[in-house]
């Protein structure tokens, strides 16, 4: 028979405001098995804990029903706040009357009785709850980042100074991300290059860091401390130990009709090549698409210009299975595709360019070697227009929901930059509104306005329209001015929305780990665990997570680095001791259990049992409790139901069932 | 239909969230203060695999008037594949209480997300009604469970 | 709210809090420079009250009905069917109609389509 | 056997737009289709009443889409008023329940109507049905040289979540149409823009202001004529643009690359 404590919490008002928390509090103590109830105003400070663990003390108890917020809140503490009281931290309930009760119900009549039936449900369930002994795991000292960018080079870098080995896959032939691509960056308008390439070399030359380019995640399984995962490593068709990263190759390859993928399309590239001069590694790739040797067995000339002898047409793709105690994603985001946007004219004009583009026009290794032009003529622009909130802030299943964040700086930062470089081109920026918070940024914008004279135009485009000259007319509106506006321009730019990368579909699910609705990697807690997967082991580096801007994904690769050391530095792990188990004398070793575990963490075993007197050797259902995740999918599928869950047994919840229905 | 008597009907229905994706709907719906009737009771299990058709033959045993099974999207398990047992499974027990001669409308399956505050708030809010409209159930209560 | 509001809100079918405000609709409207009340004026109006002054405006007439707003609106506002509801709320009253039979010959040549004078029957007329 | 469909001619095609009539049954004789006109077909009122609350105003669009149904064909239309005017009455008695009851308690029909026909234009036969290869294959006198520019108009293309005939701000079929009668087809950014045709009664001003843009894109950027589906376009962009470029229906260019005769 168990003595059970149950405390209402107050949470100041947010509970005590709907639900009269001192009926509750009464209601209980008529309850099976309850011995004492209290209510109080914040049962999760520090005086609260105080208050349940002299209630122990002083009534003896053996379980502790806690009516407060969700337990995805604070059933940790109230845990460990049992543990200290001396009682075995799963003998503790948690009736979530706050974020399913009070936030929800008006009435306090309603309210009140549905926080007496929760709280109910829990006694009912402490009553058969028994005392779980958490078992340990060990942990794998390595952590595996997934994508390249600024975010999982920062990531990386972290972890490794702390000692500890680090990964990281990238998909394409080099690490360095978006940002590589970025020409300058906002608000100091330091080169990019500049802040970013010595951070790849720093991770290339790091004796902890391993860079897997070219390859990709093929399968991810186990758990926290203890993941497997295999990686497939593209085949390159360079051997990336001979290469010299000489060039030569490149240069005679015949085959340059490629576009540039870090050009954004706007240049051409060979079918061997690295993606840009500070490719790291610096070993190019051949692609198959578009080698001549590959598609038609002709040509060869990369090999024969080769002196390292590096180039190895007969390579094939490579799995390599690694083991890991944390993973990291920072699979980062890409530009929208602009095809439901065409009142922009972006697939109508090569001179509407979004603006991934323009930082690639303006940057001096990029298609025009950093002169302002035209890609229609080649031509220097005289009048540009930016235009924001294209695909962002939209409710209409064309476009992106959200904000995408980086849009209103990075147009300032090309407004300027246009401004500084060429003070006879007309900037003109048509705007929704202007978000800038973050440190120095308003000013920034301020000083696009004021010292450097572009013109900030409240309203929208609703067209751009190609004129027979070559010219472009942007259709738009001041709603300041009150009219319409039409601005000749010979480029317009267009700050398209961000998404996430859509590898993250097929990663999330590798992973387990939840996404949204617009496929942004959804964190555990949204102010408090921001750069943790509400599944463990699972760590969030940059944009994957959320749109951000350079220095919010290098703060947030930090802290995502921070929680990885603290899990490496720990030599095993304490497991969910919510685990399977079958009952002997029931089960009769169909296999049924086995074939549904998602773990594997069902064997057979052989084993001599006494039924009721009648010795004999009985093929038993044996579970694993380091494997055994707790999903509880074995116990429903058992045909006798010999299989039970701890923390969750038929008979808790049926016991929850007939009180919520009593 | 009993429509005149959906007012001062209060059903008891009881909605098992798996505690990754749904009970976390559940909770940012309450952050959200999206309403819904205090009519439905949330039980936290790990998965809605875990969720037995015998625990919900069970509750409408015990007098209640509808059950929903909340688990994550298809292919968004926490577990990997445990919602697509439970699915396998639901559509078992439909068809079993079809047979039987139960509505098999007092029984739902909805896949919420964590990020899915509105969709929980809206599944509970036409739950409820479906309920409220098909009424009290007496066919599946057990006498011998009426105190 | 007053009636009138409510009655253009429920005729339209339009939910103006949806509305960002960021003008896309007056950046598109073919018919901009004739109104007097702007497009993205057309939600402020029915959210302040001022339903009367939309529909005696002369936007209600110079509409064109080609759903560039609704087509390009963001955050699928609709504003068209804000200023025809407005519209039907004129030629619904009595006295309403703003084109009787007897105009028509005056404006018609010998190639204008069945089409136009059945569309403006529907626009100018209960 | 030759593709039959419930064809809607509406108003003007008996009237002031005869050949446009005229053009699309012989045309589609001769590309293996048939056009068997509704019986007792009402006027569908010209313009698509915007009000959630408008029922009676929709209902001679319901009769003619009923009467598809009852005869198992797909129902098509010419003029471009017509189309979006039956298009979206269509769309409310699938998806809008309230206008789609009250409509079937009106008409008291033998089983309710709740938009079960596909409603087709004449173009999207053209292009999903037949093909506009095997048009291609058809044409007798291709139109080498002639520089053509589709005008779209309004009515055809948005809302295109309802309309659901092309992509509205970059529409393809008419200059895929277009290069299958061997002709070469000029984009040009007003091809999707309004004529003003709506208001040629009672403001001809803005009639040919905006008309006018039209016809100056399309010669600008080297338009020696324009099509259209639109008899209110045609007539608007005759009248009021202030401009010679010639307007055709799109069905005259077909007889004619067809080889047919389009007199009556």
């Amino acid at each position: 028979m168990q003595r059970i404590g149950v405390f209402v919490c107050h949470c100041g008002s947010n509970i005590a405001a709907t639900v009269d928390v001192k009926r509750v509090a009464l209601a209980m103590l008529s309850e099976n098995g309850v011995v004492f109830a209290d209510d109080y105003q914040y049962m999760c400070s520090e005086s609260g804990q105080l208050k349940i663990a002299q209630a122990v003390k002083e009534h003896n108890l053996t379980g502790l029903v806690i009516c407060s917020c969700s337990p995805r809140m604070h059933e940790a503490t109230f845990r460990k706040a049992a543990e200290k009281a001396g009682i075995n931290p799963y003998m503790v309930e948690i009736a979530n009357i706050r974020e399913q009760c009070s936030w929800i119900h008006k009435d306090i009549e309603q309210a009140t009785q549905k926080a007496i039936i929760l709280a109910r449900a829990a006694v009912a369930k402490v009553n058969l709850n028994s005392p779980l002994i958490a078992g340990k795991s060990p942990v794998k000292k390595r952590a595996l980042v997934i994508g390249g960018g600024i975010a999982g080079i920062q990531t990386a870098l972290d972890i490794a100074d702390a000692g500890f080995e680090v990964d990281i896959v990238e998909k394409t032939p080099s690490i360095g991300g978006k940002m590589s691509q970025l020409d300058k960056t906002f608000p100091t308008l330091d080169c990019s290059a500049c802040i970013l390439t010595p951070k790849m070399v720093d991770c290339a030359a790091h004796e902890k860091i391993t860079i897997f380019t070219y390859s990709e995640v093929e399968n991810v399984s186990g758990f926290v401390g203890n993941f497997t995962v295999d990686i497939k490593k593209k085949a390159r068709y360079v051997d990336s130990a001979k290469c010299t990263g000489c060039g030569l190759c490149q240069e005679k390859c015949p085959s340059k009709k490629a576009l540039s993928e870090f050009n954004c399309g706007l240049s051409n590239r060979s079918a061997i090549y690295t993606p840009f001069a500070q490719a790291v590694p610096n070993v190019p790739v051949i692609d198959p698409l578009q080698c001549i040797k590959l598609k038609t067995g002709k040509c060869g000339l990369c090999e024969k210009v080769c002196a390292a002898n590096a180039i190895d047409y007969t390579q094939k793709d490579e799995i390599i299975t690694r083991e890991y105690g944390a993973i990291v994603v920072a699979t980062g985001f890409d530009v929208i595709n602009l095809d439901n946007y065409d009142e922009y004219a972006y697939s109508q004009s090569k001179d509407v360019i979004t603006s991934l583009e323009l930082e690639r026009i303006m940057n001096a290794a990029g298609p025009t070697k950093g002169h302002l032009e035209r890609m229609s003529d080649g031509k220097a622009p005289k009048n540009i227009v930016f235009v924001q909130c294209v695909g962002s802030r939209c409710a209409d299943n064309k476009g992106k929901s959200y904000c995408s964040k980086i849009c209103c700086m990075y147009t300032a930062k090309h407004a300027m930059l246009i401004r500084d470089k060429y003070p006879d081109v007309n900037v003109s920026v048509f705007y929704i509104d202007v978000r800038t918070p973050g440190k120095n940024f308003d000013e920034f914008y301020r000083r696009a306005v004021e010292e450097y004279g572009v013109n900030y135009i409240k309203g929208q485009v609703g067209k751009v329209t190609p004129e027979p000259d070559g010219s472009l007319t942007v259709h738009g509106v001041d709603l300041i001015d009150g009219r319409q506006v039409k601005i000749s321009a010979d480029m317009v730019v267009l700050a398209a929305a961000i998404e996430p990368n859509a590898s993250v579909r097929q990663l999330a699910t590798q992973l387990t780990a939840s996404i949204d609705t617009n496929n942004f990697l959804t964190e555990a807690h949204p102010k408090l665990r921001p750069v943790e997967s509400p599944t463990a082991g699972v760590f969030l580096s940059g944009v994957c997570q959320g749109p951000k801007d350079i220095p919010e994904t290098v703060s947030q690769a930090g802290a995502a680095a921070a929680k990885v050391i603290g899990l490496l530095a720990k030599n095993e792990l304490t497991t969910n001791p919510c685990t399977a188990h079958s009952d002997e004398l029931l089960c009769n070793g169909c296999s049924a259990c086995a074939n549904v575990c998602p773990y594997g963490a069902i064997s057979y075993q052989d084993k001599e049992v006494n039924d009721h007197g009648i010795r004999e050797t009985r093929r038993i259902a044996m579970v694993n409790t380091a494997l055994c995740q707790g999903c509880g999918a074995c116990t429903v599928t058992c045909p006798s139901g010999a299989m039970d869950l701890n923390g969750f047994s038929n008979k808790q919840i049926i016991a929850e069932v007939d009180a919520i229905c009593r | 239909m009993p429509m005149n008597s959906t007012e001062s009907f209060a059903p008891k229905i009881v909605a098992f969230c798996c505690n990754w994706c749904s009970y976390a709907g559940a909770d940012l719906a309450g952050s959200s203060r999206l309403a819904y009737p205090a009519d439905v009771k949330i039980i936290k299990v790990p998965c809605s695999c875990r969720v037995n058709p015998m625990f919900i033959l069970r509750a409408f045993e015990k007098g209640a008037d509808g059950v929903i099974i909340c688990g994550c999207h298809p292919g968004d398990c926490h577990y990997s594949t445990g919602n697509y047992y439970a699915r396998r499974r639901m559509t078992l027990l439909f068809s079993m209480l079809e047979y039987i001669g139960i509505e098999k409308d007092r029984v739902r399956v909805e896949w919420v997300s964590a990020a899915e505050a509105v969709k929980f708030s809206e599944t509970m809010n036409s739950f409820v009604l479906q309920i409220k409209n098909l009424g009290e159930n007496v066919r599946l209560g057990d006498l011998r469970c009426k105190s | 709210m007053s009636n009138r509001e409510e009655k253009v809100l429920q005729i339209s079918g339009v939910n103006p809090r949806k509305c960002m405000k960021c003008g896309k609709c007056s950046a598109s409207c073919p018919s901009y420079d004739e109104m007097d009340i702007k497009p993205h004026q057309f939600v402020s109006y029915v959210l302040n009250g001022r339903t009367k002054a939309l529909a005696e405006s002369k936007s209600v007439e110079k509409c064109l009905a080609c759903f560039a707003c609704v087509e390009r609106c963001p955050r699928n506002v609709e504003p068209a069917k804000i200023i025809d509801a407005a519209r039907q709320l004129n030629v619904r009253q009595r006295y309403g109609d703003t084109l009787s039979a007897n105009d028509i010959p005056s404006l018609i040549d010998e190639d204008t389509p069945q089409q136009l004078l059945v569309s403006a029957f529907r626009k100018y007329k209960r | 056997m030759a593709l039959k469909y419930s064809y809607y001619p509406g108003c003007t095609l008996k009237n002031k737009a005869k050949s446009l009539d005229i053009t699309a049954r012989k045309c589609a004789s001769a590309l293996g289709f048939e056009l068997e006109e509704i019986e007792n077909w009402q006027c569908c009122g010209g313009v698509y009443p915007l009000g959630s609350d408008e029922i009676a105003t929709k209902l001679s669009s319901v009769r003619a889409l009923d009467y598809a149904k009852s005869k198992s064909q797909k129902l098509v239309t010419l003029c471009s008023a017509c189309h979006h005017v039956i298009k979206r009455v269509n769309d409310d008695m699938k998806n809008v329940p309230d206008t789609r009851m009250r409509a079937n308690n009106y008409l008291k029909l033998d089983t309710p109507y709740c938009g079960e026909t596909q409603v087709l234009h004449y173009l999207e036969v053209l292009r999903d049905e037949i093909g506009f290869d095997n048009i291609a294959k058809a044409v007798k006198n291709p139109l080498k040289g002639v520089k053509i520019g589709a005008y779209y108009g309004c009515m055809l293309l948005r809302p295109s979540k309802i309309m659901e005939f092309d992509n509205p701000e970059n529409p393809q079929i008419m200059e895929d149409f277009i290069k299958a009668l061997g002709a070469q087809s000029v984009i040009f950014p007003y091809r999707n823009e309004c004529c003003g045709g709506h208001v040629a009664l009672k403001s001809p001003e803005s009639a040919q202001k905006l008309s006018g843009k039209v016809t100056r894109s399309a010669e600008g950027f080297g338009a020696d004529m324009l099509i259209t589906a639109c008899p209110l376009c045609l007539y608007n962009l005759n009248k009021n643009s202030q401009s010679d470029i010639p307007v055709y229906y799109f069905t005259e260019l077909l007889a004619k690359a067809l080889g047919i005769d389009s007199e009556e």
